[in-house]
């Protein structure tokens, strides 16, 4: 099978399984087209199925999420390669598209596993786990995640030693490390990418010293530590173990930041900020959660409601920027901070330190061109060439973007995205131009 | 047939285990008659629990379903569809509602919210003892979608459906379409006219021969469901017979003695009772108001094409969806709201926008050129008592565009911007910066902090302490004082009420779930796009309406939908026909047969709705509606008393 | 060469060499994971405890615990009267 | 019958699924608290519920009744309000026949989102149909 190609047809391909590509893919589903979605992660479900709750309903994220995550994985009209890249997309002509799509092995039959776990407590590797953020093990043949779709083995190749004690237990024999790369070619009519966005990283701001001082995390961690499917079983700091009560958040970490090339604002940090402090308050009741801010951006429906919910319950709003942060001896940590409201150098100490890390650009997408220019904004986001009135189009007419890959946004404004881009994908399939 | 039922008992994750213990609800259950197998799953909505369901049922044949998790609303149809792909009947599945209903509603005491889940799950569990197969009715939809308002989200609506190959009825209320777009200069962030982004619209929108646009039409009423609404359209005639000259047009209006305030500069100018629409507004003709129109028949006289004498018309259409796109009204502030109709020196965002437009070389205001400009934002929004407690999103951003733009044009002039915390938000951000950097002054309060107008005869004065600069109390004097108003629902929504479409809080139009059904209703068939399901800029609304376009779309796509079978039913022994049922009945679905040997009703089920009014007034209890009869209802009963 | 089924990884292992890397995590992994679990035969420990017995850093301790509570070898105790530290134990 | 004094009365709620059922829903959602011996059935319209069930619950042993009515926003048209004001005084009758304190049964109409306004009505009479019990 080495090398071997397969030559297969869709009406179209869309780029990326988060909330946007899922809801675009079904959108085009269930009117009858023929769908390829193609996704990079092990699992379909993007960002949003990793978060605990969201705001400003404070539903749990994978109620919502699993439902349309099965929906889009049984649709008959939906295939979806997971573990799989685009390598380059051409455009021969209106409504026709050559679509190359590398797949990595997983050395897994999915339809033979049944996710039993055995393979998982036979696997003897441990290494961080990509899922939680690094803040607890995986091993090398494992499950992505308890509601990963598929919910399949996977093997990390990376860190497997072939020691074959998965093979060995494993009951319907789906383990196979004979698989191979698979480079299919695709012909479709019109793609959609919704590639979604990238989270900065903080290590890019030393003074707050992340990686450094342990008790310092993202708040991609601490939506993990408030998951149903945590990885500690409970909010810990990840320093020492230590139950926290003087959380700080930092808003605006990588976002209206020049100095770090990302001037724009991300849009969502606030309300999540805010959401977890709420989460928070409710998981540890004698918690004190404040909140450092530049301006409180609580602009969606019902959104700055939410914010006054979170001031009733006691979360404390500080207007202020942060200088600084140093730890101390016992793990805690000083922000140094301007106080706004009056105007003067202040010290505070917390015991752990949540960075409210905004949204970057995935810049994925241009590469996958190689004939014609997907042009980006000045941020790298996809450009939007028609911004107002059509807000899917992008500068390749017949290829479309959803959600996030065209700028910050949240998730009802993703899926209203998507809904616009498949919207205007399935007038394109229809008039051909 | 006896039941063989499967219990599924889930743990939302926490959101219902950590109140209710859900292995004792499980231990509680699974002794109850007809129950073959209980469980409790860690997120019953996952595919691997759906996956395990299918499995359970097809290996034990279990002919009855039970889970108890969070609200119906959120999860029935998931789990109806579970049962169908193990080949169960989708009505031999009970929904029981754990969550909102007990362990979120409860989560103060736990003892008691376990308690509560036992008897809801028994409940259920006695319920789906008795459910029986079903089949859905099937109903024609019509494909055609009526599209209701005629801004940029209706307009961009309808030809999406238009480009589906669904035929549109586009209904604007006024004489004129392009919305609040149309009234708006240079749009962030294309920097394009509103007029130009209408014109471009509705050059499209003409070209579509599946596009019937009504103007100066209202729905009336309505009648009927998803896939046939009824609905009456009231066309108030525009008076014209044909196109007038321009010429002829501009002398006509000369002639007309009324004048009144144009709604459209948002009372800052007057117009004609017969007048023409602004170059950003279409179809490009005239109209008649017949409101304030006294009949005199000057402008008759000089063009031919005016025809007073032309009657309002009532039209009958029938479409299988009606998609929402109403819009909002710009907030108006209340006289004496910072200065407000107390002085001519105080004006509105939309107001100020339109003056901007009108004015070149100078921005006069009362026959002074305009230097300071102080612009409040939060103006019927995050209102700190009563009123609007939201956001309204766009008006930052639209504020500092507008201060921006008037700098560009009138470079003389100098922004004072007294803000709550600038949201905004995204791309938007490099808006701000750019106003920063043209040297536009920040001032900021906070609800317990709000800036102060101060009218005085020859000036005006706009004060606040200002938290930028630790509390300093700071006055500007104000040539002009540019109140950033936000936005409210349309005064006149009754349009909604037509269709019972349920109002949030703030009452805009309610979608079912924030997160991922924003543009559909809980009214079937009826979809919301653009700002009357919340405050949104243009590309939201656009999407949201490309959104809900698609929604309408696959209600009638494919000219059949299913509807539910609950409807009536009438026990023939039981029934002695005496016309109670049928005078109750709102849908005229109950009618006598004399095909037995005595005369009894007959349901007619396609029309029936299913709503069981029908129920109480009968005096032999003949009526049942499927699925909620006297057995089914006390069998329940009967379960939730057991102490 | 044959490829029986269940035994495929010999198929790979003659293709692809295992990574230095993997195989020294790998025996990193069994080192401390046997530190852990002895230390916790004497009987329950905080992260602190666990951190000054071992002489490993805090957050390491953290993080090698909670994958072996993960992988079902340790089980959580019982939280300090400060609610601050949990203790750690072997599972049964 | 010597019975232990209760915390909470036993009451059954009858809801409307597209009105009142999600405002119900909707205080759990924003933890507005109430006694868990409140229970829920919900129907399709509140001007379809039988006198017979209503008093089939006193029967059964719960304290009172309450139906979340549609009011004016019922999707079945206008007459709602009217029609379940006439069942209730028809159940109205039937407790006097069987010496049932009429204010057992309450009916309030519920909107969409009268979450607060529901939590309110229910604690009332949750307080009124206590004095009663425990006298």
């Amino acid at each position: 099978m080495n090398g071997a190609t397969n030559h297969l047809n869709f009406d179209a391909v869309v780029v990326g399984g988060g909330v946007a590509g899922g809801e675009a893919a079904l959108n085009l589903a269930s009117n009858g087209y023929k769908v390829l979605l193609v996704e990079k992660e092990l699992s379909i479900g993007g960002k949003m199925i990793m978060l605990s709750k969201v705001f400003p309903t404070l539903d749990c994220a994978a109620c919502i999420t699993t439902p349309k995550v099965s929906e889009i994985s049984r649709h008959p009209n939906i295939t979806i390669y997971t573990g799989s890249e685009i390598s380059n997309i051409n455009k021969i002509a209106e409504n026709n598209f050559e679509v190359t799509v590398v797949k990595q092995p997983r050395y897994v039959v999915v339809e033979d596993c049944t996710a039993c776990q055995l393979c998982e407590q036979a696997c003897p590797v441990s290494v961080p786990d990509q899922y939680q953020y690094n803040m607890v093990g995986r091993k090398a043949a494992f499950i992505p995640f308890s509601i990963a779709s598929p919910k399949a083995a996977a093997i990390d190749i990376e860190s497997c030693v072939l020691c074959g004690a998965c093979e060995k237990v494993c009951p319907t024999h789906c383990i196979d490390f004979t698989q191979e790369v698979q480079t299919l070619q695709i012909d479709t009519k019109t793609v959609i990418l919704a590639t979604g966005f990238k989270l900065f990283d903080p290590l890019m701001i030393p003074r707050y010293g992340f990686g450094m001082y342990k008790n310092v995390i993202t708040s991609m961690q601490m939506e993990r530590e408030l998951a149903p499917t945590r990885p500690f079983n409970t909010v810990l700091r990840p320093g020492d173990g230590k139950v926290p009560d003087k959380i700080a958040y930092v808003l605006c970490t990588g976002s209206r930041d020049a100095t770090v090339g990302n001037p724009i604002c991300s849009q969502i940090c606030c309300m999540y900020s805010i959401k977890q402090a709420q989460l928070l308050m409710g998981a540890l009741p004698m918690a004190d959660v404040t909140i450092y801010y530049i301006n409180i951006r609580s602009f969606g429906k019902g959104f700055e409601e939410f914010y006054q919910q979170a001031k009733g319950m006691g979360v404390n709003f500080v207007k202020g920027k942060i200088g600084k942060i140093s730890e101390q001896d016992n793990g805690n940590l000083t922000l140094r901070y301007e106080d706004i409201n009056e105007g003067i150098l202040k010290e505070a100490d917390h015991d752990m330190v949540i960075l409210s890390v905004g949204v970057l650009p995935n810049k994925d997408a241009s590469a996958f061109f190689s004939q014609d220019e997907l042009q980006l904004d000045p941020y790298n986001f996809i450009y939007q060439t028609d911004e107002l009135v059509s807000p899917a189009r992008t500068s390749i007419p017949g290829v479309f973007v959803a959600g996030t890959a065209s700028g910050p946004m949240d998730i009802p404004d993703s899926i209203l995205s998507a809904g616009s881009a498949s919207s205007e994908a399935i007038s394109y399939l229809i008039n051909g131009q | 047939m006896k039941k063989k039922l499967g219990v599924y008992v889930c743990h939302c994750g926490g959101n219902i285990s950590d109140y209710v213990d859900v292995e004792k609800v499980k231990k509680a259950i699974e002794d109850e008659g007809g129950v073959y197998l209980a469980k409790t799953t860690m997120f019953a909505c996952s595919d691997s629990n759906q996956k395990d369901m299918v499995d359970d049922i097809k290996r034990d044949d279990l002919n009855g379903i039970v889970v108890a998790s969070c609200s119906p609303k959120l999860h029935l149809t998931t789990f109806r569809n579970v049962s169908e792909r193990a080949d169960l009947n989708k009505y031999n599945y009970v929904h029981a509602n754990i969550r909102e209903q007990d362990s979120w509603a409860h989560s103060n005491d736990k003892e008691g919210a376990t308690e509560k889940a036992i008897r809801i799950v028994k409940a259920a569990i006695a319920r789906a003892r008795l459910a029986e197969p079903l089949v859905p009715n099937k109903i024609v939809a019509q494909k055609a979608v009526a599209v209701i308002g005629a801004g940029v989200a209706g307009m961009k609506a309808a030809i999406a459906l238009s480009d589906m190959d669904c035929p549109v009825y586009l209904i604007e209320r006024s004489p004129f379409i392009g919305g609040r777009v149309a009234q708006w200069g240079k749009l962030f962030t294309s920097n394009q006219p509103g007029n130009e982004l209408v014109e471009g619209l509705y050059n499209k929108l003409i070209n579509r021969k599946n596009i019937t646009i009504f103007t100066n039409a209202e729905v009336t009423s309505n009648a009927g469901s998803i896939g046939d609404f009824k609905l009456k359209v009231r066309v108030t005639p525009r008076y014209f017979s044909g196109l007038c000259s321009d010429d002829q047009l501009d002398k006509a209006i000369e002639a007309c003695p009324v004048e009144v305030a144009d709604e459209f500069n948002f009372n800052i100018t007057k117009r004609k009772a017969i007048y023409r629409n602004t170059f950003s507004q279409y179809p490009q003709t005239g109209v008649i108001d017949m409101i304030n129109c006294t009949r005199c028949g000057k402008c008759e006289a000089i063009c031919d094409k005016i025809d007073l004498s032309q009657k309002e018309e009532v039209l009958d259409l029938q479409v299988g969806s009606v998609l929402m796109a109403t819009g909002f009204d710009p907030y108006t502030p209340e006289a004496g709201e910072y200065g407000y109709q107390e002085t001519n020196r105080v004006v509105t965002l939309p107001q100020f926008a339109r003056m901007i437009e009108m004015s070149d070389k100078k921005l006069m205001h009362n026959g002074k050129e305009v230097k300071n400009i102080a612009y409040i934002y939060c103006v019927g929004s995050r209102q700190p008592e009563g009123g609007n407690t939201y956001c309204s999103r766009y008006c930052c951003t639209s504020a500092i565009h507008t201060s921006v733009e008037v700098k560009k044009k009138f470079p003389k002039v100098y922004n004072y911007h007294f803000t709550r915390g600038i949201r905004t938000y995204g791309k938007q951000e490099q808006l701000y910066a750019e106003s920063l950097k043209q040297g536009d002054i920040y001032l900021q309060g906070d609800e317990d902090n709000l800036p102060e107008v101060v009218v005085q005869e020859k000036k005006t004065l706009v004060k606040v302490n200002d938290i930028l600069s630790a509390g300093r109390a700071i006055e500007v004097e104000a040539d002009l004082v540019v109140l950033v108003t936000g936005m409210v629902p349309r005064a006149d929504n009754s349009v909604g009420s037509l269709f019972k479409l349920p109002k949030g809080r703030d009452n805009f139009f309610n979608e079912i779930h924030i997160k991922l059904r924003t543009v559909e209703t809980f009214i079937d068939g009826v979809t919301i796009a653009g700002s009357c399901q919340s405050p949104k800029n243009v590309m939201e609304s656009v999407n949201s309406a490309l959104a809900a376009a698609a929604k309408s779309y696959s209600y009638v796509s494919k000219g059949e939908l299913e509807t539910e079978p609950v409807i009536a039913e009438v026990d023939e022994a039981l029934c002695t026909w005496c016309d109670a049922c049928s005078t109750a009945c709102p849908f005229d679905a109950i009618s006598m047969s004399n095909d037995k040997e005595k005369a009894i009703a007959v349901i007619n089920n396609a029309v029936c709705k299913g709503c069981g009014m029908c129920l109480p007034v009968c005096p032999t209890d003949a009526l049942n509606l499927i699925a909620y009869s006297n057995k089914e209802i006390e069998s329940m009963i009967d379960a939730l008393a057991v102490d | 060469m044959e490829i029986e089924k269940g035994k495929t990884f010999k198929y790979l292992k003659e293709k692809r060499e295992v990574s230095q890397q993997a195989k020294d995590g790998l025996k990193e992994f069994n080192r401390i994971k046997k530190a852990i679990l002895d230390a916790l035969k004497e009987g329950e420990l905080t992260v602190i405890q666990l951190s000054e017995k071992l002489n490993m850093p805090r957050p390491e301790v953290v993080y090698y615990l909670m994958s072996l509570v993960k992988y079902g070898f340790v089980a959580t105790g019982e939280v300090d009267d400060m609610d601050e530290y949990f203790t750690y134990k072997i599972k049964q | 019958m010597a019975e232990k004094i209760r915390k909470s009365a036993k009451i059954l709620v009858f809801s409307t699924e597209k009105i009142s059922d999600p405002a119900i829903d909707m205080a759990g959602l924003l933890k507005l608290h109430y006694p868990p011996t409140v229970y829920t059935i919900s129907v399709p319209c509140s001007s379809g519920i039988k006198p017979r069930w209503i008093m089939h619950a006193y029967e059964k042993g719960f304290d009172g009744v309450f139906i979340a009515a549609d009011g004016t926003d019922c999707i079945f048209g206008e007459s709602c309000t009217e029609k379940t004001g006439h069942l209730v005084g028809k159940t109205h009758t039937m407790m006097k026949q069987k010496s049932i304190d009429p204010a057992r049964l309450k009916m309030a109409a519920i909107c969409s989102v009268c979450s607060e306004s529901f939590v309110k009505q229910i604690k009332g009479f949750n307080e009124y149909l206590l004095k009663t019990i425990n006298p």
